[in-house]
């Protein structure tokens, strides 16, 4: 091969580095290993992780254990859809175009409103491109955020938005748990009012009313999302008047994996569609009239606008919308919403059995979906770690999110958790090792 | 020349809306233990009624369909895909399975530290290697593809010169810089400076002398290019950067090339962003998802995202204390799957592995340009790096284009390279085999393209009018834009 | 018609030893811990030098071939697989997962029972659902197949009927029958007498009553036939040879039709083999492997291959204390894979679930019989269970044979059916749709046919020279036979 | 649908079954479960065996723990492999037909044989058949056995010969551990001398002679293998004289699984080729004289010949040939031969050990591959459960298959065996809690 390109040794192939630029030594990585050695090495350190297949999970805050129909990866993990790329080329990747066609349409249906992108990173970054997408759509530069929004995304959207002209506001939780715009906070400056529904803390918000204060001011109301499944039981917030709804999709079928890769969304209006991050496919036909799909609208996107792109995502979360699509695709109309009914009565079995237990209360009194909060009389941490002893994962420690509500726990069930394992968390959170 | 493909039986499927038919389900949900719930009495209106626009199937009809609309992509697992700058090397089978074990698949981003250490050391362990590998010193893998992380370089670049009290305002980009880079600087509400590459198609110090000046924050530099040339006067570039208080981020999509050769951090770069789904092999996944760490001198470290991993004697721990940071830029913890399977990646390779990569990527690409380089208008002679670059200037008199000859490339069943990038080249043809390839592989991939050549010539209209083999014929992508149709409706008529 | 299949894209692909290049590895192994050994000086002239017939190739040469070649195969996930006889349903993805846990999949057979004890529960509630569907007394899960375990029961005849004291000689088999059936009663040294089914297809009272005499051991039957109807005489013909001290050997390969509607043992069957394969859906592997239970009337529990599983207080245990057993079947304890998936199987669909296969494989078969009927011959005309048989008896004029209709079936992307089976059908064509296909996939199936059918008056040459749309075109079998290649060598010439 | 059939209710389908047939009530198996709880169900079963990758593993005895790459199961899974049947239709089943011959030109390069067939169900029922093909081939009736047949392969071979006119004589093991001819065994009646390669007890045989003796009195020689790899190592059998080789292949790639399913395989020469069992796939051409594969010479098989086909079998091991055909690809003529090199030499240093070790003893002085006997000073289910109790499965309980040796474990080490845990079983057989 070296003589076909005219050289003697393969050295000289790097002739056009300067010779100070070359790395005098070998990297300081250790030497290569077998595939045996590698997953023997890899395995143990596995080992070392809690996870939810070991034992009763009611660990949500924005990542859901569901359970995960075996033909999702069965089918994701075909190598015509893990190994190929972005689908420039539609005639040799129809088979994604389609499938992403699928999601975005699934996903107007769920949201309620026209257009949905082809994934971003997560809900976090989605929610911070959709305040984004709110300012550029309303040339206003004053973000307003329910304090129920995730801690994570409200710290994303902080750091997307330094260093731009743009002001963030919060507003306040009311009493029993659910957003209120009171304070004022959305005028004729506001771009958004962000609110996620359910909130963090599990609160089902009013989302009509939200939208009616927003669009008094001329805002537009992003409505995120960390519980997709909710989508399946709650009122399409399009329906509502949400002008954007994003979020993350992970409970459709995404493994939890330690927080990702996740699948964020983002949809919106068809009246907004130019100022839309994100790659967007869409339907055409081929030279002989036959139906298919490309990538379209392409000069919103970083490829083609370059400095004045709605986004620079480029790379996004393909093969996760592929297990997003699957999932729904296998849950269907009916499944989907028996599976959110599902989970809704089991956080009301929990709900019922914490207003049984001594010591243990419900703070918030504002409707949930899977997830809420139970007041302890003991710190959380303590009350956790017990459960934990006894191979239970009751929980989030809300010490760091919300002290102002004393000792508590965000505590999630969905149809993974049993009668008898929500009796025992319970039992053992109220100081009972069961 | 041995055939690599031709025609076959392709297989037709409808949406999965149309396939859709009442009462079939595709899962079924175990048996409630616990009292049913009457939904709307609970949550009123807040309760939706049902969801029409969800389909109803059987498992076997969303097994069959998904498994048709996978035979219509091309894939690394069936062949040669020299998308240029996307780095489509194979990716071993093994690191599909390590992220699959239950200890990481079905981990949670919220257990406390010391519930997951096996994590926390990976993560601490896979730091230290790309820092090694960069030549720099810290490394963040929060971020969730290359873009992302051009982003957090761009905010911890003026999270560095707000902490010195300055207040740049633009950032300079060559013009043959790929289209994140000036997405990403805007993004972040920089100006954005386009600088020329030189006639010879390097960036040329006197250009950016020329742009530069201390409202610059940084430059954004591509190394090796996206035309896959070294950028020879690195060093020079970053000193003239540097001493106008300037920051050098650099754009590491093409790191596969100097692996174990060079470094970016020992030329000079402050600040880069590694795609591990390219250099480190993770899957592309039809479009993700990738990662993105970025790796940062030292004195860029304060404003590195939180939370950090850090090594204490107890093991290993989540801070947040970081004043400087630039905060968080993912919801959890990145897109840790990739983490774990780039990280199986760079232990199975070891040092002397990841410097074959590089070797390899390099004599491939440069064997191919002598190979095609008589036959296509090489725009910027002489050795390239992992990719090279050709256009379609020879062809002008045929009529066809890049355009043409990329769908032609389908039917024989390769992926065509990049097309119409880097923006400088018109009509670019630019080709990134990997060291996945053989040297046969690499030849059927050069006979046919020359063949190709030789039939634009002898019969522009076949390729003009290609594909011929695939199931869909060339597609209307005007169409598509002037009238978009982004979702099935169930009044649109199915053909 | 909406279409199923067209041309489209078709990859070629090289043998391994083609492919072959010094040097590759596609697999590295672990750097050893202990001495080096010299295997000559210990082994001497029993070492070999070299393998030089086996391959070298890197992973991704490997894993691109197979993924290659795997696009060549036609397959239940990707359409109907109607090959009569054989029930071709849809696998469900979750038995995959469920024969891939560590605690089966790396389980060994030789580990002391009390230590596998969760499979040992597993084999005995397995046999006992079997048993129940089948409505006989006990089972073997040993044969590795269906032929296994005709052969299994066979012996377990010759046994029943040694331990009387009897050296019968003969087995009745119908004309009719799988040719595993003659085969398994020749292979354990039965003279092998064939019994004609009547014009009516059915077997009847008279012919077996005619053939039966003291020195049959055993009549093979197989219910529902092979021409899809229930041997509506069954009852009848059991008594006829009960009465001759026969017993009767029910092949259930076509159970399908049954379940939770009859059962065997109900109806005088004394032993039977049920294919797990096919009626409890493991898959069928591209041949294999699969399953072969066989189950028992109580008179035949003593002759029941050893081991058996035996449940006591501390649990269960294996027991060889079996003295009339036929002795051991299977190196280990069967395909154990396949008993894991079909008990999942099992366990998902209930005895609801089960009927309702039966029901709705019915159902198809009959849809399909009466949407063909008119257009193919139907030499047994009436309802049929599973499956029906159509022949090429109405397309004789035209030249066009049962081979042919079988082979244009494949460019419009189905497996064709069973062919030329049953033989006492010239040119059959036996179609078995299953459960797993739904109504809109039938008409497409049917309509396809159908068009085959017109197009064979229309254009026979089209039909006899399919298929067309397939990387090769009919190939060639006589030339196979006559000059067997059956490995590649290396002065081979590829083509 | 009914309508079309011409019925009016479901129930008429059945209406070909006599009624007294019917079965009258519902079938007694549990109702349905969704696939959570069957998955549930199983995980829990499988959580009550003892396994491979649960810690050190030393028990082989005829089915053995190798690393499995990845890269087999990720193929092998595809589903045009996996839901596909016997490739009866050739033209749409090429990817099948081209395996199998792949397949077929490695085992006879591993055997040294012309012609292999596309498997049989296991080593066992192989090594039977080749009896009875020997047996046709030279129209004689006794078999010879030699000792060191594994056991179970034993057992299989009687029961498939009981009720056939043959007879069945034991051929005794030597001093050393390997087999003899002596006692005349073999004579002008005998039709087979059956070798295992290495024995049970894993002694490397000498079948050079064995095949002089079989030879000389007009006999075939069938050497079996219950651990494949050793043909990489060893001479081909083929080469020393071997007629007929078959035997177990589980050791290329296929998993475990508690004994099955695994890979039967025999390899004959091309003189005897009508008389072999099994599917066999040829090398053609189609209509346009490209190169292709189809299933040949089946008139030798049931569904051609029937009561005269050469066996009965039909439905084989498909899958399990198509692991160890990539098994065998990736391993490749290098890999394949290092690994049994490397399986050698855990061996040996583990008979080091062994020899160092007082109260422990190396009974058989024949050399071995990967797999040898340990003599024990104490009854070997004590031994072996102080191992298990210290998480090492230690070996074979040799009470029940060699007691003429007095306590002794049937040992075997292969690649997944490091030098620390090999330490630790000796040291736990020999009494001492590692
Ligand atoms: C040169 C270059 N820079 C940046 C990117 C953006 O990386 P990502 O797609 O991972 O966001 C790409 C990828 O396509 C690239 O090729
Ligand atoms: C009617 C009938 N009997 C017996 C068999 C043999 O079963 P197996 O292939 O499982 O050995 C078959 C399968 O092909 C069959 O269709």
């Amino acid at each position: 091969m070296l003589a076909r390109i005219g050289l003697e040794r393969l050295e000289e192939l790097f002739a056009a580095l300067p010779s100070g630029l070359r790395l005098a030594r070998g990297l300081k990585v250790p030497e290569g290993r077998a595939e045996q050695e590698v997953l023997a090495q890899l395995m143990a350190l596995a080992a070392q992780n809690e996870h939810a297949q070991a034992g009763p999970w009611f660990l949500g805050a924005g990542c859901y254990a569901h359970f995960l129909p075996s033909a999702v990866d069965a089918l994701v993990s075909r190598a015509e859809f893990t190994t190929s790329y972005t689908p420039y080329q539609a005639e040799i990747s129809q088979g994604t175009l389609q499938a992403i066609f699928e999601w975005q349409t699934m996903l107007c249906a769920l949201t309620g409103l026209d257009v949905a992108n082809a994934s971003m990173y997560d809900g976090a970054s989605a929610t911070a491109e959709a305040a984004l997408m709110a300012m550029r759509v309303t040339r206003r530069r004053k973000v307003a955020v329910s304090a129920g929004l995730h801690p994570s995304y409200r710290q994303v959207l902080e750091t997307y938005l330094r260093g731009l002209d743009a002001e963030l506001v919060t507003l306040p939780r009311g009493a029993d748990g659910r957003s209120t715009a009171a304070g004022a906070g959305i005028d004729g400056e506001t771009a958004c009012w962000i609110v996620q529904q359910p909130s963090f803390l599990g609160c089902v918000e009013d989302l009509a009313a939200a939208a009616a204060t927003a669009h008094d001011a001329g805002a537009l109301l992003v409505v995120t999302l960390s519980e997709a499944l909710s989508l399946a039981l709650l009122a399409a917030p399009g329906d509502l008047g949400a002008d954007l709804v994003c979020g993350e999709a992970q409970s459709f079928g995404v493994p939890m994996s330690f927080g990702g890769p996740h699948l964020g969304f983002l949809a919106a209006r068809s009246a907004h569609l130019r100022q839309l991050p994100g790659r967007l496919v869409g339907q055409t036909v081929d030279a002989e009239g036959k139906r298919g799909f490309v990538l379209t609208l392409s000069t919103r996107e970083q490829h083609i606008r370059r400095e004045r792109a709605t986004s620079n995502i480029c790379t996004n979360q393909g093969l996760c919308l592929m297990m997003a699509t699957v999932y729904l695709a296998l849950l269907g109309r009916h499944g989907l919403r028996e599976l959110a009914e599902l989970n809704l009565a089991k956080a009301e079995y929990a709900k019922g059995r914490v207003r049984q237990t001594p010591g243990l209360s419900l703070p918030l009194d504002a409707p949930s979906f899977n997830e809420f909060v139970i007041g302890l009389s003991e710190p959380a941490d303590a009350a956790l770690a017990r459960a934990r002893a006894a191979g239970v994962v009751a929980g989030l420690d809300l010490a760091a999110h919300a002290p102002e509500l004393g000792p508590a726990v965000l505590f999630c069930a969905t149809e993974l958790a049993s009668r008898e394992s929500i009796d025992r968390a319970i039992a053992l959170l109220a100081g009972r090792s069961s | 020349m041995s055939r690599n493909a031709g025609p076959g039986l392709g297989y037709e499927e409808a949406l999965l809306f149309e396939r859709s038919r009442p009462g079939r389900r595709g899962a079924e949900l175990p048996t409630s233990d616990v009292p049913r719930v009457d939904a709307r009495a609970l949550l009123g209106g807040a309760v939706r009624d049902d969801l029409p626009g969800l389909p109803e199937l059987s498992e076997v009809d969303v097994v069959r369909h998904f498994t048709r609309l996978s035979t219509w992509n091309a894939a690394v697992d069936l062949g040669l895909y020299p998308l240029g700058s996307c780095t489509m090397k194979y990716n071993p089978k093994l690191n599909e399975r390590v992220a699959r074990l239950p200890g990481f698949a079905a981990a949670h981003p919220l257990s406390p530290a010391e519930q997951v250490q096996g994590l926390l050391a990976l993560f601490y362990d896979l730091e230290q290697l790309l820092a090694e590998i960069a030549g720099m010193d810290r490394v963040t893998l929060q971020p969730a593809a290359g873009a992302q992380g051009e982003l957090a370089g761009i905010m911890m670049i003026r999270a560095y010169h707000e902490a010195r009290g300055e207040k740049r305002r633009s950032v300079l980009v060559p013009d043959s810089a790929h289209g994140t880079n000036p997405a990403s600087a805007a993004l972040n509400g920089y100006r954005v400076v386009s600088v020329a590459s030189g006639a010879d198609g390097f960036l040329h110090p006197e250009a950016v002398g020329a742009a530069m000046d201390p409202s610059v924050a940084a430059l954004m530099i591509t190394n090796p290019n996206t035309l896959g040339l070294f950028e020879r006067h690195i060093a020079e570039i970053c000193e003239i950067v540097h001493a106008k208080g300037g920051l050098v981020y650099g754009d590491g999509a093409n790191l596969n090339a100097l692996l174990g050769i060079a470094r970016p951090g020992d030329m000079g770069i402050d600040v880069m962003h590694m795609n591990l789904h390219k250099t480190f092999s993770t899957p592309h996944g039809g479009g993700g998802p990738g990662a993105g760490p970025v790796a940062v001198k030292a004195p860029l470290a304060p404003h590195l995202p939180i939370p950090v991993v850090v090594r204490n004697d107890g093991g290993y721990a989540w801070s947040e204390d970081l004043p400087g940071s630039i905060g968080r830029l993912h919801g959890h913890h990145g897109n840790v799957g990739m983490l774990l399977r780039a990280y199986a990646y760079i232990l199975s390779l070891g040092a002397e592995g990841l410097t074959r990569c590089a070797e390899l990527a390099v004599l491939n690409a440069n064997y191919l340009l002598a190979r095609l380089g008589d036959a296509f208008h090489v725009p910027y002679p002489g050795t390239v790096m992992h990719e090279c670059v050709l256009s379609d200037r020879g062809l002008a008199d045929t009529g066809v284009t890049t355009m043409d000859v990329a769908k032609r490339l389908i039917d024989h069943g390769y992926h065509p390279p990049t097309i119409y990038f880097p923006l400088i080249v018109p009509g670019a043809l630019m080709i990134e085999p990997t060291e996945s390839e053989s040297l046969e592989g690499l030849d059927r991939f050069a006979d046919t393209l020359l063949a190709i050549a030789e039939e634009a010539r002898r019969d522009p209209e076949t390729v003009r009018s290609a594909p011929h083999h695939t199931r869909l014929r060339r597609l209307d992508e005007t169409l598509a834009a002037r009238r978009p149709v982004l979702r099935w409706q169930p009044d649109e008529t199915s053909r």
